[in-house]
């Protein structure tokens, strides 16, 4: 509300920079993560079967979990928006 | 950027909500990505011997979650507290009803 | 100097969203820290009174610590600006 | 993102444009510290005895950067056929080419 | 934003002027959060079974914060020497008197 | 192409900011780094002998692995752009 067209426009170009951010976030966070879980061999420069295999599962896992805490967070905020903040 | 004339503050500008909006995002945003990371943490072993969560890992992930709300909330209380006893004036600070 | 008002509004306006941003990131950390430490029995789905109390002191703790930190800190600030960089 | 009168896209504005390229920089940046950091963890003891570089952690920090870029393009390939699957319209996502 | 007419360099902009100090704030929370963390994790036990600083971790945080200071200022004096033992022309970058 | 000349001057600014803040992140990540493995005693308050030479030695090996690892990512930065992305 109040905002021009100019305005809106800017700011959703904004949120979609913010959503592109965030999914690099999670990219590399997930990289980062399954990396250090699963590599541990250095005498070769490939990946070994072994290894493909855990940053397979860790992918999948990994997606599992943040889907059911998604859900989890997402409860959560609706109830606290039914909720008025206490104290007030 | 705004308040071309200086005179006045000319309505909070938009420009200002929009940044309050996406603080608020971003708050949420970096909670969330602490959750999983903690929940993943206490609940899922790192060695990724099967791809599925299993059972007691879903449960385990339920229960993780809702005492990350807790701590959450305990906290942002804690330190309303602390506010209101150092006499912090007006509506005081603590992250909204988190 | 050499602001104009509009300017000098503006960089108001940042300076209190980078508060805000650094309050946030304080408080964000501050839950990560003390969950952390203090939650790991997840046969319940609410904090048992031991989890609730270590929370509480761990807060109390940081915040006391946190205290300490900053007084070293701007004294070293403050020190640093007496004395010129050195090797100029 | 565009559409000012609703017709037609009225050029990628060149602010949009650098907001784009400053992104790209931004991951390339976040996934070199990433790279090193993690790599540094696995190839050289914390103990700092000597200054250099020995021969054993060098090879190791290659074969580690080596097996690092494997595990971005493989991730990378995994998440773009999971987008797939879900039917996710249009070009997909997936970080480019990594 | 600035040099609306795009011939000169036109001072300093002070656009450019509050970005620069704005860095600066930036690197100073940064380090004061870093240093909070490692002598926090150095100095205080996580078990959380008092409240209070004790005696010995109120010590142990000062002199931490101070050997904290002393490795940034010798990292600073490390990285300005490799600067110049490269011949970086001017002023030489390094942070500030870090 | 397509930028006017101010444009092109906030683009380069702006990139000369996220160098300074690249730079400024990797001085403190190596500040961070260094502390974390060589400082462990706490009974004095200056830095002992041991410690400063361990701190040296850090830099200089962080320096060295950090042009190493910047190697093999320019390789592979450079092999990526002459191979098309997979599956398009």
């Amino acid at each position: 509300d109040g905002l021009t067209a100019a305005e809106q426009r800017e700011f959703q170009s904004r949120m979609e920079r913010k959503q592109m951010k965030e999914f690099m976030g999670m990219f590399s966070g997930l990289v980062n993560h399954c990396f250090e879980s699963c590599i541990d061999d250095f005498t070769t420069k490939s990946l070994v079967q072994r290894e493909t295999g855990c940053v397979t599962r860790c992918v999948k896992k990994f997606m599992a979990g943040s889907e059911r805490i998604g859900q989890r967070f997402q409860e959560q905020q609706a109830q606290m928006m039914q909720q008025p903040p206490p104290g007030r | 950027m705004s308040g071309m004339f200086g005179f006045g503050r000319p309505q909070p500008s938009s420009a200002e909500k929009i940044a309050a909006a996406e603080q608020e995002m971003d708050l949420v945003t970096d909670m969330f990505n602490k959750l999983q990371q903690a929940c993943m943490k206490k609940c899922v072993p790192k060695d990724y011997r099967e791809g599925e969560l299993n059972k007691g890992e879903g449960v385990c992930i339920d229960r993780c979650a809702s005492k990350f709300f807790d701590v959450q909330m305990k906290i942002s209380e804690l330190l309303q507290a602390e506010a209101q006893a150092k006499g912090a004036t007006g509506g005081g600070f603590g992250v909204g009803g988190l």
